[in-house]
Parts: structure tokens; C-alpha cells; sequence
């Protein structure tokens, strides 16, 4: 007792620690980087943004939207598909709108209800948001074959009317690895997943593979939340900042994150330690106002662009042609990408473009599951 | 007021309490009504009446913990109205309750200074102010030890500290002596005679009318929750209180012939258990002990020597270290019931009268015949092996009430609702109904009343003659010398010696009971 | 008649107590508690709501009793809910890879998910009769883990298939399936009501007619009783815990034989607590516990429509909350009553008897 | 006619010639020894990281707070199962009162809204003798969904997120410098032993938040009050016989009543905690996870006293640190400081001649470190519930030698007592 006491006593007399800086983190990521592989010839990226000057007009939808938990305001993709409906809300002249949330936990049978609801209402087209919905939208598809239905992060087996919206997020991670290797000073970068479950585990297996393929001798950190089944971990900005500390106390300099909400506390963490950097995921972080404080260590983000897809979903519905929609959201279809603001990275900016050309070109092909698990 | 209170001492002086007119109802029962007593200062004065006569309640309505539906409180002249037991102390009050209330976990000087931190507060002040009151009282006892590690007339010295630390001047004890052997209810008398020289006043609770007639100064009877008259006991008979308290003679114990034959049906060798607290100490040490048909064996001992552990034991709610349970049934047949669970052990003939009736005897919300299942739910007529037989519970549950008089209105009402000798009656129905070739009894009369209390004898009595083999355990020596055909005394769980209850007197019991005659050997 | 009164009473005080705290909550935040209502109502007569309330409540109304067997000897199966995933896992491992006849691999799946269940209550069981742990805590720590046993199981290093994003067991083959009762539009009945059903029959029969009945109810009345009576307290423990996992473990059963044949990383969790709250709502009796689980599906399934009428349907938490707590008061409070009031009646009746034969 | 029984009485004391707090010392002392032993021996110098070490303070200060209320509330007879709830309530608290007034109001508002809890837990329990479990249960449930729906209603508008708050300004955090500052050197150095021990120390003296000092604060103010004063005699009292008390004049249920809402206050503080833990910054649905039933599986593991308490909740924080910040292979080097901790153990035993106890301890150190052996890592999915497994071991382990309060848990009537 009298040790803690004293000790007490000693802290209340004693510094406070400086905002910026970690208690006494001295040991700043010191190195000269990755001996790093040659990267491919400079070829330019051809990405083919299936924009087509056509005009539309959507005012006679009626756009119905379930999101998954969390909704509107997650900063992460329920708000980048409301971000795609906004802009179709601009750009298209949609006017009427029903959005809907999923509750935590809840059963199927409220997730079917939830879409018979605003089937039988009238709205068509109906997206979904989240795979969590694949095997509710199965059932409801069938029931109103007439209305159109969408989902993301998904397919739906044998359901004409449902249009998948997925994403090759590996590919996006790919590039994003590159860019950590090339900006490890210690050559050594980490990941931190929010929940360990198969779709985060592309993420991880892109970043593995664009920072191997870049810097054949770098080491890599991965962690996670917490593991499949349990999503608080995408919901735990604490636990994820001491994962991310975990990984810089390892030596680790620049993180990538895929962990929703979590995400925060891995900026926190990362700003805390002077000389490491952060990459953000799904949406351009360093835009994003709710991360605003950690913008200055955002080198880049793996941009995810559900809003991207729901806008061209919505567009292909009003313009009645749904077959110009690409099959999947890849690198090629600008579905997933990585961005540039902040200019942090506008120095690689050409190598990155040269491996993003080899995979769009299908020269290196990037696996979905990581390495060894 | 039926008898006018003795006037001695100064005629200006206040009586120390003054109860006039109290009744108390509870749900069911009228528990006080229209009482009326006096207490002078500076005496011993005792109060009489049977169990359930309305003893306890007056005494709590005294000490504050009740409040009188009517009537009045005087102490010292002054009319009071005790709203909880802080107020009566503060008035003077003190009240040792039957059953201590201390806290085991704390020690003897936590427990003395509770409540009245106040005074002494709770460190070296408080601590010189209890040795300074157990000098004067002769109560010593080691302020820093927890009460757990304490013998029970060590508690009681704990009990009288903390009223006298908190300033009372009357004292209320409730059936002091209950739990004390001869020699230590001797000691105890001694103490309350020269505190009673140095002026304070008791209020001595007791249905042991030898004992009242040896300490108090003045007695008052109450018998269904009323007063019946106040009386001087150097000059009362014994005969004369007990029909004041229940209107007629006292039942007697006394079995009359013996029936006792050489068949040993309960047979117990080389029985040792050790305590639960991972001591090693033995509760149980080397118990040897057979019962015959027809006999009645009395257990005698100090509370918290062995016999609720050797009771225990034998109905297998204990497992002993080492040792053998023999039991033959009535057909000669050797049942080995060493290492059997409690069960087994019923079905083998076993009836058993637990000392805790609540705690072990009943389901106290359910019915009747619900408790009447119970320790049978593997035979006849309740059940039939898996299944419960409803209807045969019922109907044996009537027989038992009809039998031995349980006064209930149905069947269906849950036990709670009944009184403690109507429980007790149902018990020893129930656990007589089995069959039995061995009944363990503990403490069977502890707590009822008169008419039940002498309806359990006849029964005891009853099946002993009929070749039931008896193991009697009970702190009231005189039922154990009453009813027992040998005494067995129990101490520091061994059985040290036996006793012919044709000739043992209860002192003779109780020096053996603590140890060949050393006052207090139990303590150091 | 005065029975009945104590079991109605209770849980009509709760409702109506729990109904005006949350009408003072939607009061305070501007909503109207009458439209609340009323779309919480009316959302029953509409599409598939009705059936959805029958099918919540048949999973609720299995986990509820598998609650109450603990609770009627007060053991605290908290760890229901670890207990109903792992029997629900295992069943979905077995079977997606067995292909047995229609009716033998159902049965398997099945007593698959039963042991599962049972051998997960088991280790708090244990834990409790030999070394003293209260099965409070063991069964939390319990549940945490079952999501890692799970995520370890329904991994593609284990038994995992992927499936787009999503990761589960195998389908169960169609054999193992157990048609639901088709009400057309309104949906499908799960045909696993049929075993909620049975499962509350012998409930009852098991609580009131039976050797093992009596002992548990003992236990649970008085430990102590039940012990000198010859019960022996560690076995009925174990075999209470293993029987409250063992039906905890067909809780998630209706769902994964009749609708969705595989067990995946997002298959619902915590219909546990759920199953706490209607043990104690139905004060552990089959036919309350019925009630429980139809009333608290009503409020789950029906506060989708909440959102139509601008009240965030979140209320209904509170709801429930506030119902489980007054619940339990209000069955104590009447407990209490009825004894003192069974007391004066018999004192009555016997001073009325003493009073005749005087 | 009798036979003399042996006059002595064997009443040895059971304690041990050490004071508690002597004893709290050496536990430390051996703990911290095993633990560098292990990071030197296995090569995984993560078990002694000032980095593991202050995020096992971090994490374990909830508890702590946790167990605490669970302290005080049961050492006055109210078992509080009701804990999480009281958490749950505290988070939203803390967070509502933070977002609008800065860190010290969410501290206040935390334990507000705790303590509303433990007026709930109070009321049913005291006044209404509703079985403590039972009451404990449905404010778990009830404070979950009553934060549920305030998140709803009052964050929502605020943060566009339901289940989260605005964020909430936390504390600035405080070193002991210079002494973090030479400690951080030694660490550096890599020498060996000395240099776990400085990582261990300097992670417990930097970067500390005021709120863990004041947790520290109230471990052991509530020490002091509960064994020290006249407030805490009769508090642990009604504990441990309510009817005794009520006869002295306690008034039992007054006290029960206090000590249940500072029970509540003291887990809406740990609520707190977690809302205003670094990188947090705000109340987030299902954030407490559980930590209350944490906090009083520590309580418990502390046998009901506030040293054994903080040994727990060092345990499990600890536990919780290195499994959050390492992989499975460091957690497996734990195996192999268990099996080191072990044989000890079985050392002391055969010291004693405790024969059986030895063999079980020398038998499980050699299935540990088989186990060690035999594995190369450990699945993740297990790891993160690290804190849950050493729960189960441990309580498994010590729990009959612990004593709780005597009349914990049981319903008390005033006035019914014999």
C-alpha cells in the first residue's frame, strides 16, 4: 500500500506528458528502408471508369436502402453507399428515399421483414448493404421477382433480380502495400484488421503481397481485434490503438488499417509515435472530417468506392441497362483504388501506377485469402 | 394486573421498567396481550412461560426491535416509546439474545464496539475500555481473536461486554442458560450476582424452573401471550410455576420399563472426520457406538463438540475419513452402509429428526405433502421409483396429521404457515412413517410447545417399545436423562464416557460434558 | 383461486409499470406513446410478422427452459448462450458432413447440438461440485469464449467453407432439414415448434410428476432440506447443468434445420440473456415461460414498425429491461404477501377450530 | 468411569507470520521475477514491455474500479452481479457529460449514472428482498438498454452514429520524469533481468491518466474506510451478520443501501475509465464487453479484500495487455512462465509436505511446458479471450481457500430475525 501511495504521490508532482509524443517514446523509427525489388515498367494505369456522359434522369425512383448495423454515420461503408445515393440524389434527380438499419444481433427474419416491408411499399430498386444480408435478400428476391435488388459485399446465388456490388478490396491492398514499403524507414510495416474474418483477410492478404512484392525482405505485423464472430472488434477504437502500439513497439513504422471504427484509436496510436505513418481504408481518410486530427500521418487510403458502386448501380437502373455494370468492382473498374491527397505519396506515385497497370493487366494476380492461414 | 408487584426498597424509587397493557398481533396470532410487569432496580428478575407463550416478543417489544400494538413502556419512571434498538439502548437497555448475534469473521472487540463507536470510538480507547469492564465483571475474555475460534460460554461472556459497553444498566437475557452446561450456568450466576451488587438489573428470560428459583429475586409467569401472576420464588414451588405456565403439570420425559434387547442395529466403529477448514484437526475422532432395538442411546456434550458432525455422519450428509456404519434391519439382514449417500442410507431404515428444522427438515413454501416426499421419494406410498405417487402422499400426509395431531387446516398449506410444534410434529411423523429401524433425533423438543413436546415423547416412547432403536441427541439434560436408556458424553468429538441415566445427576453430566469437572476446561 | 391470482399478478404489474415508464420516456423525448403502440399492434396483422413472432418465440421459449432447469435449483446457467452456439456449431459440423435418411440425420443433428450443449455445461458443472467455482462466473467467462471456439471451428482451417464474403459450416444436406408449416404469405412456421412444444410437456411432467422433479425442486427450495432428505447436491447439480445445456443446445435448431442449413460467422448471438429474461418472466413454469417468449418476440418482431412512426425502436430495450425487473419484484413483493396471508388464514381457521371444540 | 480427553486445544492461528501487505509484496516481487525469467529464458521480451505493462494498466483500471464496487457492495451482503449494467450506464454517463464539460464532468456523470444503478440494485434488493443474481441480471439488462436508447436519442443527432458518441476531450496523461525517463535508458540497454525489471516499472510510472491515480486513490481509501473506521465495522458487519448489527442499532439497511449506490458509482467510474481511455474517446455501444463480470470475478479472486482485488485485476489486465499487443507466441511463452510458477510452487509444497499438492503442481508446470514445447503458436481466436481463460484457471485454483463475507448474498428482512 505505501508503494502505491508514494507513487501516487511522486505522478501527481511529475510531468505531464507532451500531447504529441508517447511517454517518452524515444526510439523513433530510425533506417534506411527496404532494399527494394525492381518495380515493373513504367506503364500507364488504364483505368476505365464506366462513366458514360449518357444523361439520366431518376426522379421516378423510388430507392430504397437497408444499411448494415451502424448505418449512416459509420464513416465507413454504410456511409459511403449513402454517400453514392447522395450524389444520385444530385446528380440523377432521385427524390424519393426510405433507409433502414439493421439492428445488432437481430435474427434474419428481421432482415427479410425489413426488405418484404419496403418491397411491398413500393421501392424499387432496393440495396442492401453488407453481405450480413445475402441469405434474407435470397429469400426476398425470389418473392417480388419485379423489383430490382442490389446488394454489396455480396452475391446471391440464383437471383436474377439481384445485382452483386463486390469489390476486389485485395487489389486495392496490394497497392497500398507497396506504398508502406517504399515509406518504411525500418522496413518493417504492420496491419491491424478489425474483425478476423474472411472479408478483412483480403485486405491483409493484398497488403502481405504488395509489400513483399515490393521489398522481398520486409516484415510484416498483422493483428486483429478481434476474431470472426465477435464485431465489436470493428467497434474498439481503445483495443485498437494498443494493437497498433503493439505493432510500433515491434518496430513496425507504417500501418494499414481495415477496422471501421476502430480505425481512430490506430491513427491515435500512430500519431503518437513520431516518424510512423498511417494508411487509411474504404473511403479517402484523410478527407474524412471525422479523422481530421490525424490527417498529417495519413500517407494514403485503400479507397473502396461502395459509392462509386451504388451511384452506377442506380444510374444503370433508371437508364434500364444493368448489363453495363462491371461484374466486380476491380482496380480496372475504378471500384477500388488508392489516393493521393496530402501528396505524401506523389513521389512513388509512378511505381505504384506501373504494379496497379500489371494487375489490371492481369499480370500479377492477387489472392483473397493471406498467406498461411 | 392480576398480582400486585412486591414493593421492597424505598418507596420513592422508580421501578427500573414498568410494562403495562402491551399486546402485539402478528398474521395469525395474538403473540402479547394485556401484559403487564414490574421490575425493580437491582434485581434478578426472571420470566416464565412456555415456548410460543410470547417471552421473545415481549422482550423484543423492550428492546425496541418490535413496536406494541398497545400499551406502554416505563423505564425509570419515565414512559418510553422505543422505536428501534438504538433507542432503547440509549435508554439503558441491554438484551443478550438466545441465539448470539455476533459476527464470526470479526473479532471479540470489533463485535463488543458495533454500534457504539461512538462512545470509545474503535482503536486503543475502546480496547482499554473493555478490559477495564471485564476486570470489573470477571467476563474476560481476548479482545483481538475472532469469534469464530470462541466456545460458546466464551460468546455468551461477548454478549454481556458489548450490552455492558454500550452503558446498559438492564440487562435483558434471553434463555441464557440453554446452551450452557451446569458447571458454566454456575459460573454464569455467579457473574450475574456480584454485577447485581454493583446495581444492575436483569430481566432473565427461562422455562427452566429450578434454574429461576436459584438466581431470581422475583418471577413473573406469562401463558399464552399473557400475564398469569408475579410470584416470589424462594417460596414457589416448582409445581406451583409450572402449572402457573401451562395451567397443569409439566410433561415428564421418564420412560417407565426397559425395553432394551442385545440386537445392535446401528453400529458404529472407528468413525473419524476432520474439519472442513482444511485443518487436519479432527471433528470426529475414532467414535465407537452401537444401538439396540428397543434402546434409546443419549448423546451428551457442549454444543460444537461432534454431535451434529456424528449425526451427520451416520446419515451420510457427511463424508467421514475412515470408519464403518452398520445397520441390520429388521430381518436380521447386515446393511454395510460405510461410504452410502444419505439416500441409501434412508432406505435402509434410517428415520432422522434434524436439529434445524427449517434449515433441514422442511421445504418451508411448499404444502403438506410436499414435505411429506421428502427423504421418500424413492418408496412407497409417495412414490413409485421414478415417479412421484401424488395421490398416495396426500393421503399418508392425512394419516400422519390425523395420527399425531398436526393442527392445520388442509394439507395444501405450505409448512411455513404452521407452528414450530405442529412442524416438529410432522417430522416425526413423517420420518416414523418410513418403518424405521433406527431414529436419529436431534434436539426432537427444541423450541415447541408443551403439548407437542410431550406428544413426541409418547411417540419416542411408543416405537422404542416396539423394537425402534433410538440415537437422541439434546442440550436439555433432562429430557436426555428422561428418555435415554444409555448416555454417551461427547466431547472434542470423542466419545470420553457413559452414564447410567438411572443415577447420573445433570451436574455429574455436565462435569463430564466439559471435561471431568474442570469449570470451563472447553476455554483454555 | 388465490394461486392463480399469484401467478397473473405479477407479470400484468410489470407490463403495466414497465408500459408507463416507457410512456414517460417516449413523453420526455417527444414521441407519442399511443402511435407507438398502436404500429406495434397493428405491425402484427402484417406480412410475415405474426409467423415471426411464433418462430422468436419457439427459440426463446427452448433457451427459456433450458434457463429455468438451472433456476429451479438456483443454479445460474448464465453460459446458456456459449452453450446454445457450441451445440448449434457442432450440429451444423455433423451435419454438413454426414448424409443421412430423412428423419436419422435430423435426429443426429439434432443429439449432435444436445451433447455439444451439455458438454460445454459440463465444465462449469464440474468446476462448481469439485473445486467451488460459482457457476456465475465461469459461465461468462464461458460464453466470451465460445465466440473463439466458434471462430476456430467455422474457420477454413477447420470446418470453415467460404462463402462469398461470409464463412460457415457446411450446408446441411436436405435430409437433415425439417419442413416448416407454409402459411403462404405469411410465412412459414418452423416445423421445430413442434419440439418447443414437446420439450415444455416434459418440462412439466419432468418438474411435477417425477422423482428427479421433486429432487430438483427441492434443491432449489432448500439445499440443505434437500440434502438431509437424501438428495445429493453435486450430482443434481451436474445433471442440472447438463440437462439445461443439452436443451439450450436445440435452441438455435429451429433456425438452422428450418431456414438457414448452415452456421456461419453471422449467425444471431445472445438469445441467452433473452433466455434469462423469459425464465424469470415465466417464473421458470412451462406455460409462463411460453407467455415470456411470445411476449418478448412481440416486442422484438414488432418494434420494426416503430421506426415508421419516428420513435427509435431502441425503446423497446427498455422495455424489456424495465418488464424483467418489476417483474421480479412483483413476484417477490406478492410472494410475500400471499405467504403472510396463507399464514393468518391457517392461525384464523385453527383459533376458529380451538375456539369451536372450547 | 471417564476418560480424560488431552487438555489442550489445538486453536493454532491459521494466518501466516507475514502481514498481508508483506505478503502482497512477495507475490508481487515473485510475479515480476517469473515474468523476466520467462521474457529472458523464451526470447520474448513483449512479456516486460513498458508497452504491455502500461496497456495492462489501462485495461485493467476498469476492472479494478469494477471490483472495487463489487467490494463494497458485497462486504455489506448485496451480491452485485449487477456490475456490467451499472458499467454500461456509467459509460453513456461519462460520454454525455464529457462531450458537453470536458473529462473531470464524465468522471462525475460516470459515476451518476453508476450509481443510479445501484439505487435500482439497492431498491430491489434491500427494500424488495429480490434474490441478488436475479435483480443483478435484469439491470444488466436494463442499463444496456436504457444506454441504448439515450445513444439513440441524445448521440445520434450529434455523432450520426447510434451507437456511438461525439467524442469525448480525454485526460492529458502524466510520467514520473525523470524516473520514466532513466527508466526508459535501462530498458533500451537490453541488460539482462535488469532491464525487465525497468520496462515493468517504467511502464507502470509513464503515461498515466489522473483517473488511474484515482482509482489508486480509491483502493485505497476504500481499504482504509472499510477496515478502519466506525462507517466500515458497520458496513462489513451487515455482511457478515445483518441481525447482529441490527440489534447493536445499525441501521442495515441505511448501510446497505450506501454501500450498494457507492458500489454502482464505483462501476460507473470504471465506466468512465473506459470512455476516457486513450484512443477511445467516447461512449461506444458494447464497449464494456463484459468487464464488469471481470471485476468481480477479480473481487472474488481477491477473496474479498481490496489487496487480493488489485492482484486480480493486475492479472487479468496484464493478461489482457500482452494477448492485445502480441501474438499467440508470446502468450505461449506465458505457458512457460505458468510451468516455471509452478514447480515453484510444488517446491514450497514439498517444503510443507504437502505431497499431493506437490505432485498436482509439478505434474501441471510439466504438462505446460510439454505444451510449450510441443506448439509453435497458439490460434488467435483463442488468445484474445486470454483474460477469461486465466479467469477460469485461476478461480478454479484458488477458489476454496477463499472465505466471503458470511451472510453475502442473502436476503435480509428487518425485524426477522430470530
Amino acid at each position: 500500500m505505501a508503494v502505491a501511495l508514494t507513487s501516487v504521490v511522486s505522478l501527481a508532482a511529475c510531468a505531464k506528458d507532451s500531447g504529441g509524443t508517447g511517454g517518452g517514446g524515444t526510439n523513433s523509427a530510425q533506417g534506411s528502408g527496404c532494399t527494394l525489388a525492381t518495380p515493373p515498367a513504367d506503364a500507364a494505369a488504364t483505368t476505365s471508369t464506366t462513366t458514360s456522359d449518357k444523361k439520366v434522369d431518376a426522379s421516378a425512383l423510388k430507392v430504397g436502402l437497408a444499411y448494415d448495423i451502424g448505418g449512416r454515420g459509420d464513416a465507413s461503408f454504410n456511409d459511403a453507399a449513402a454517400a453514392g445515393l447522395d450524389k444520385a440524389k444530385s446528380d440523377l434527380g432521385v427524390k424519393e428515399i426510405k433507409e433502414t438499419t439493421a439492428a445488432p444481433n437481430e435474427a434474419d427474419s428481421a432482415k427479410e421483414a425489413r426488405l418484404r416491408q419496403l418491397a411491398q411499399d413500393g421501392y424499387n430498386p432496393i440495396i442492401t448493404v453488407g453481405f450480413a444480408y445475402a441469405p434474407a435478400l435470397g429469400k426476398v428476391a425470389k418473392e417480388f421477382p419485379n423489383t430490382k435488388f442490389a446488394i454489396v459485399d455480396s452475391a446471391v446465388d440464383g437471383a436474377a433480380n439481384v445485382t452483386p456490388l463486390t469489390f476486389t478490396e485485395e487489389q486495392g491492398s496490394f497497392l497500398v502495400g507497396v506504398i508502406a514499403a517504399y515509406k518504411s524507414k525500418s522496413c518493417h510495416v504492420g496491419f491491424v484488421g478489425g474483425v478476423k474474418v474472411p472479408l478483412i483477410q483480403k485486405f491483409q492478404a493484398g497488403f502481405d503481397l504488395g509489400a513483399k512484392t515490393a521489398a522481398k525482405d520486409i516484415k510484416i505485423e498483422e493483428q486483429y481485434i478481434t476474431p470472426a464472430g465477435d464485431f465489436t472488434g470493428f467497434q474498439a477504437p481503445d483495443k485498437g490503438k494498443l494493437k497498433a502500439e503493439g505493432e510500433l513497439a515491434a518496430g513496425a513504422d507504417v500501418i494499414y488499417q481495415a477496422a471501421g471504427n476502430s480505425g481512430k484509436g490506430i491513427f491515435d496510436a500512430v500519431k503518437a509515435k513520431s516518424g510512423a505513418w498511417a494508411i487509411g481504408v474504404d473511403s479517402d481518410q484523410y478527407k474524412q472530417p471525422g479523422v481530421a486530427d490525424d490527417k498529417d500521418i495519413i500517407l494514403s487510403s485503400m479507397m473502396k468506392r461502395v459509392d462509386v458502386a451504388v451511384f452506377d448501380f442506380l444510374r444503370a437502373v433508371a437508364g434500364n441497362d444493368l448489363s453495363a455494370l462491371p461484374k466486380v468492382f476491380d482496380l480496372a473498374a475504378g471500384g477500388v483504388d488508392y489516393s493521393t491527397s496530402g501528396g505524401k505519396v506523389d513521389d512513388i506515385k509512378k511505381v505504384v501506377d506501373a504494379y496497379k497497370a500489371q494487375i489490371v493487366s492481369g499480370a500479377i494476380k492477387v489472392p483473397t485469402v493471406p498467406a498461411g492461414s | 394486573m392480576s398480582s400486585p408487584p412486591v414493593t421492597a426498597g424505598g418507596a420513592t424509587e422508580h421501578p427500573a421498567v414498568v410494562l403495562t397493557g402491551i399486546t402485539k398481533r402478528f398474521p395469525g396470532v395474538v403473540a402479547n396481550s394485556d401484559i403487564a410487569l414490574t421490575v425493580r432496580r437491582g434485581e434478578v428478575h426472571a420470566l416464565c412461560g412456555e415456548n410460543g407463550a410470547g417471552k421473545s416478543t415481549l422482550m423484543k417489544i423492550l428492546y425496541g426491535m418490535q413496536q406494541p400494538d398497545e400499551g406502554t413502556i416505563e423505564v425509570d419512571g419515565e414512559q418510553v416509546r422505543f422505536k428501534s434498538p438504538a433507542e432503547a439502548i440509549k435508554a439503558g437497555i441491554g438484551m443478550v439474545h438466545q441465539h448470539f448475534m455476533l459476527a464470526d469473521n470479526l473479532t471479540v472487540l470489533e463485535n463488543v464496539v458495533l454500534g457504539a463507536e461512538s462512545l470509545h470510538g474503535i482503536g486503543r480507547r475502546a480496547r482499554a475500555r473493555v478490559a477495564e469492564l471485564a476486570g470489573r465483571t470477571g467476563l474476560r475474555v481476548d479482545p483481538d481473536v475472532l469469534i469464530e475460534q470462541l466456545g460458546v460460554a466464551d460468546r455468551q461472556r461477548v454478549e454481556i461486554l458489548k450490552v455492558l459497553y454500550r452503558g446498559a444498566k438492564i440487562i435483558i437475557l434471553d434463555e441464557p442458560t440453554a446452551v450452557l452446561v451446569p458447571q458454566e450456568v454456575d459460573e454464569l450466576f455467579d457473574t450475574l450476582r456480584g454485577m447485581r451488587e454493583q446495581g444492575f438489573t436483569f430481566l432473565f428470560i427461562s422455562h427452566k424452573l429450578d434454574e429461576v428459583r436459584a438466581i431470581a429475586d422475583s418471577v413473573t409467569v406469562i401463558r399464552r401471550g399473557t400475564t398469569v401472576g408475579t410470584a416470589d420464588p424462594k417460596s414457589v414451588t416448582s409445581r406451583q410455576l409450572a402449572e402457573m405456565m401451562v395451567g397443569s403439570e409439566l410433561p415428564s420425559p421418564e420412560t417407565r420399563d426397559s425395553t432394551v434387547t442385545d440386537r445392535a442395529v446401528l453400529t458404529v466403529a472407528g468413525l473419524r472426520l476432520s474439519a472442513e477448514d482444511g485443518s487436519g484437526r479432527p471433528v470426529l475422532d475414532e467414535i465407537d457406538l452401537a444401538v439396540h432395538a428397543g434402546e434409546v442411546v443419549g448423546i451428551a456434550g457442549v454444543e460444537g463438540n461432534g454431535q451434529t458432525e456424528l449425526v451427520e455422519a451416520i446419515m451420510g450428509m457427511r463424508h467421514a475419513d475412515s470408519g464403518k456404519v452398520l445397520l441390520v434391519d429388521r430381518d436380521g439382514k447386515i446393511n454395510d452402509l460405510t461410504g452410502q449417500g444419505t439416500l441409501k442410507r434412508r432406505e435402509a431404515g434410517i428415520g432422522y429428526v434434524p436439529e434445524d428444522r427449517h434449515r433441514h427438515g422442511l421445504l418451508l413454501t411448499q404444502s403438506l405433502w410436499f414435505n411429506r416426499i421428502l427423504g421418500f421419494q424413492t418408496r412407497k406410498p409417495t412414490s413409485t421409483g421414478r415417479w412421484l405417487d401424488v395421490e398416495g402422499a396426500r393421503a399418508d400426509t392425512r394419516r400422519i396429521v390425523e395420527r399425531f395431531d398436526v393442527r392445520t387446516p388442509g394439507i395444501e398449506v405450505p409448512a411455513a404457515a404452521l407452528s414450530g410444534g405442529n412442524q416438529q410434529k410432522l417430522i416425526v411423523g413423517r420420518e416414523l412413517s418410513g418403518e424405521p429401524v433406527l431414529l436419529i433425533a436431534s434436539h426432537p423438543t427444541r423450541g415447541v410447545d408443551v403439548g407437542a413436546q410431550a406428544l413426541i415423547w409418547e411417540q419416542i416412547k411408543q416405537a422404542r417399545a416396539e423394537g425402534l432403536a433410538v440415537l437422541l441427541v439434546s442440550a436439555d439434560l433432562d429430557e436426555l436423562i428422561g428418555l435415554s436408556d444409555t448416555i454417551k458424553v461427547m466431547l472434542r468429538g470423542r466419545l470420553v464416557a457413559d452414564a447410567d441415566p438411572a443415577t447420573v445427576t445433570p451436574e455429574d453430566l455436565g462435569s463430564a460434558m466439559t471435561g471431568a469437572g474442570v469449570a470451563g476446561g472447553e476455554s483454555e | 383461486m388465490t394461486a392463480l391470482r399469484g401467478k397473473l399478478l405479477p407479470p400484468v404489474l410489470a407490463i403495466a409499470f414497465s408500459a408507463l415508464l416507457c410512456t414517460i420516456a417516449l413523453l420526455i423525448s417527444g414521441g407519442s406513446p399511443g402511435s407507438a403502440l398502436a404500429a406495434m399492434v397493428t405491425q402484427v396483422g402484417k406480412g410475415t410478422t405474426a409467423v415471426d413472432i411464433v418462430n422468436s418465440a419457439t427459440i426463446y421459449y427452448l433457451i427459456g427452459i433450458a434457463v429455468a432447469i438451472g433456476f429451479k435449483m438456483n443454479l445460474f446457467n448464465i453460459g446458456v448462450e456459449g452453450q446454445y452456439r457450441i451445440g448449434a456449431v457442432a450440429g451444423a459440423i455433423v451435419g454438413g458432413s454426414t448424409n443421412l435418411p430423412p428423419v436419422l440425420e435430423p435426429l443426429l443433428i439434432i443429439v449432435t447440438a444436445m451433447v455439444a450443449g451439455a458438454a460445454y455445461a459440463a465444465i462449469p458443472a464440474i468446476l462448481k461440485v469439485t473445486r467451488g467455482v460459482s457457476e456465475v462466473i465461469t459461465t461468462i467467462m464461458l460464453n466470451a469464449l465460445s465466440i473463439g471456439i466458434i471462430a476456430l471451428l467455422i474457420s477454413q482451417r477447420a470446418f470453415g467453407v467460404l462463402n462469398g464474403n461470409n464463412i460457415g459450416t457446411r450446408n446441411v444436406p436436405q435430409s437433415g432439414w425439417i419442413p416448416g408449416i407454409s402459411l403462404g404469405e405469411h410465412g412459414t412456421i418452423f416445423g421445430f415448434v413442434v419440439i418447443a412444444i414437446l420439450a415444455g410437456v416434459g418440462y412439466w411432467v419432468m418438474l411435477n410428476r417425477t422423482r428427479f422433479g421433486f429432487e430438483l425442486r427441492a434443491s432449489g427450495e432448500s439445499p440443505t432440506a434437500a440434502t438431509a432428505g437424501g438428495v445429493n447436491a453435486k450430482r443434481m447439480i451436474v445433471i442440472a447443468m447438463l440437462l439445461s445445456g443439452a436443451i439450450a443446445g436445440l435452441t438455435a435448431l429451429p433456425e438452422l434445420l428450418g431456414r438457414d442449413h448452415t452456421y456461419t460467422q453471422i449467425s444471431p448471438q445472445g438469445y441467452g440473456f433473452t433466455g434469462i429474461a423469459v425464465a424469470l418472466l415465466g417464473r421458470n413454469n412451462p406455460g409462463g415461460i411460453a407467455f415470456g417468449a411470445l411476449l418478448w418476440a412481440f416486442l422484438d418482431q414488432s418494434a420494426v414498425s416503430l421506426d415508421n412512426v419516428g420513435v427509435p425502436r431502441e425503446i423497446v430495450t427498455i422495455m424489456q429491461g424495465a418488464i424483467v425487473l418489476s417483474v421480479v419484484v412483483s413476484y417477490e413483493v406478492i410472494r410475500r404477501l400471499e405467504l403472510a396471508a396463507e399464514q393468518r388464514r391457517v392461525g384464523r381457521q385453527l383459533a376458529a377450530a380451538a375456539g369451536g371444540a372450547a | 468411569m471417564i476418560t480424560m480427553p488431552e487438555t489442550t486445544v489445538p486453536t493454532t492461528p491459521r494466518g501466516s507470520r507475514l502481514p498481508s501487505w508483506g505478503r502482497g509484496v512477495l507475490w508481487t516481487a515473485l510475479a515480476v521475477v517469473m515474468l523476466t525469467v520467462t521474457a529472458d529464458l523464451t526470447g520474448l521480451p513483449s512479456i516486460t514491455a513498458s508497452s504491455t505493462v502500461q496497456a495492462g494498466v489501462q485495461l485493467a483500471v476498469p476492472i479494478l474500479l469494477a471490483g472495487l464496487g463489487g467490494l463494497w457492495a458485497e462486504r455489506a451482503g448485496v451480491v452485485n452481479i449487477g456490475l456490467e449494467g451499472m458499467m454500461i450506464l456509467g459509460t453513456w454517463g461519462a460520454a454525455w457529460a464529457g462531450y458537453h464539460w470536458g473529462p473531470v464532468a464524465a468522471v462525475i456523470g460516470g459515476a451518476v449514472l453508476g450509481a443510479l444503478g445501484g439505487l435500482l440494485h439497492a431498491v430491489a434488493t434491500v427494500s424488495f428482498g429480490v434474490n441478488h443474481i436475479v435483480s443483478g441480471v435484469a439491470i444488466n439488462l436494463l442499463g444496456a438498454g436504457v444506454a441504448k436508447y439515450l445513444s439513440t436519442l441524445i448521440f445520434f443527432p450529434v455523432s450520426h452514429n447510434p451507437r456511438q458518441s461525439p467524442r469525448v476531450e480525454p485526460f492529458d496523461t502524466y510520467s514520473a520524469q525523470p524516473l520514466a525517463g532513466w527508466l526508459a535508458d535501462l530498458e533500451q540497454q537490453q541488460r539482462y533481468v535488469l532491464s525487465d525489471v525497468a520496462g515493468v516499472l517504467r511502464g507502470l510510472v509513464s503515461g498515466v491518466s489522473p483517473l488511474t491515480m484515482l482509482t489508486v486513490v480509491l483502493l485505497v481509501a476504500s481499504y482504509l474506510l472499510l477496515w478502519h473506521t466506525r462507517f466500515g465495522l458497520r458496513l462489513r458487519s451487515c455482511g457478515e451478520n445483518p441481525v447482529a448489527a441490527e440489534s447493536l442499532g445499525v441501521n442495515v439497511y441505511r448501510q446497505k443501501y450506501l454501500a450498494v449506490i457507492v458500489s454502482g458509482a464505483l462501476a460507473g467510474l470504471g465506466g468512465a475509465a473506459m470512455v476516457l481511455a486513450p484512443g477511445q474517446n467516447g461512449y461506444l455501444e458494447n464497449q464494456t464487453n463484459g468487464r464488469g463480470y471481470i471485476g468481480l470475478a477479480a473481487m472474488i479472486f481477491g477473496n474479498w479484500r481490496p489487496g487480493g482485488l488489485l492482484g486480480g485485476a493486475a492479472l487479468f489486465g496484464y493478461s489482457d495487455g500482452l494477448q492485445t499487443l502480441t501474438n499467440g507466441k508470446t502468450v505461449l511463452g506465458l505457458f512457460y512462465g505458468v510451468a516455471l510458477f509452478c514447480w515453484v510452487i510444488m517446491l514450497v509444497q514439498l517444503f510443507r509436505k504437502r505431497w499431493i499438492m506437490a505432485g498436482v503442481a509439478g505434474v501441471s508446470g510439466l504438462v505446460l511446458y510439454g505444451i510449450y514445447l510441443a506448439v509453435d503458436d497458439l490460434p488467435t481466436e483463442l488468445t484474445a479471450y486470454l483474460p477469461h481463460i486465466v479467469t477460469i484457471v485461476v478461480l478454479a485454483a484458488s477458489a476454496q481457500r477463499l472465505r466471503m463475507p458470511a451472510a453475502d448474498g442473502l436476503i435480509y428482512r428487518r425485524g426477522q430475525g430470530s
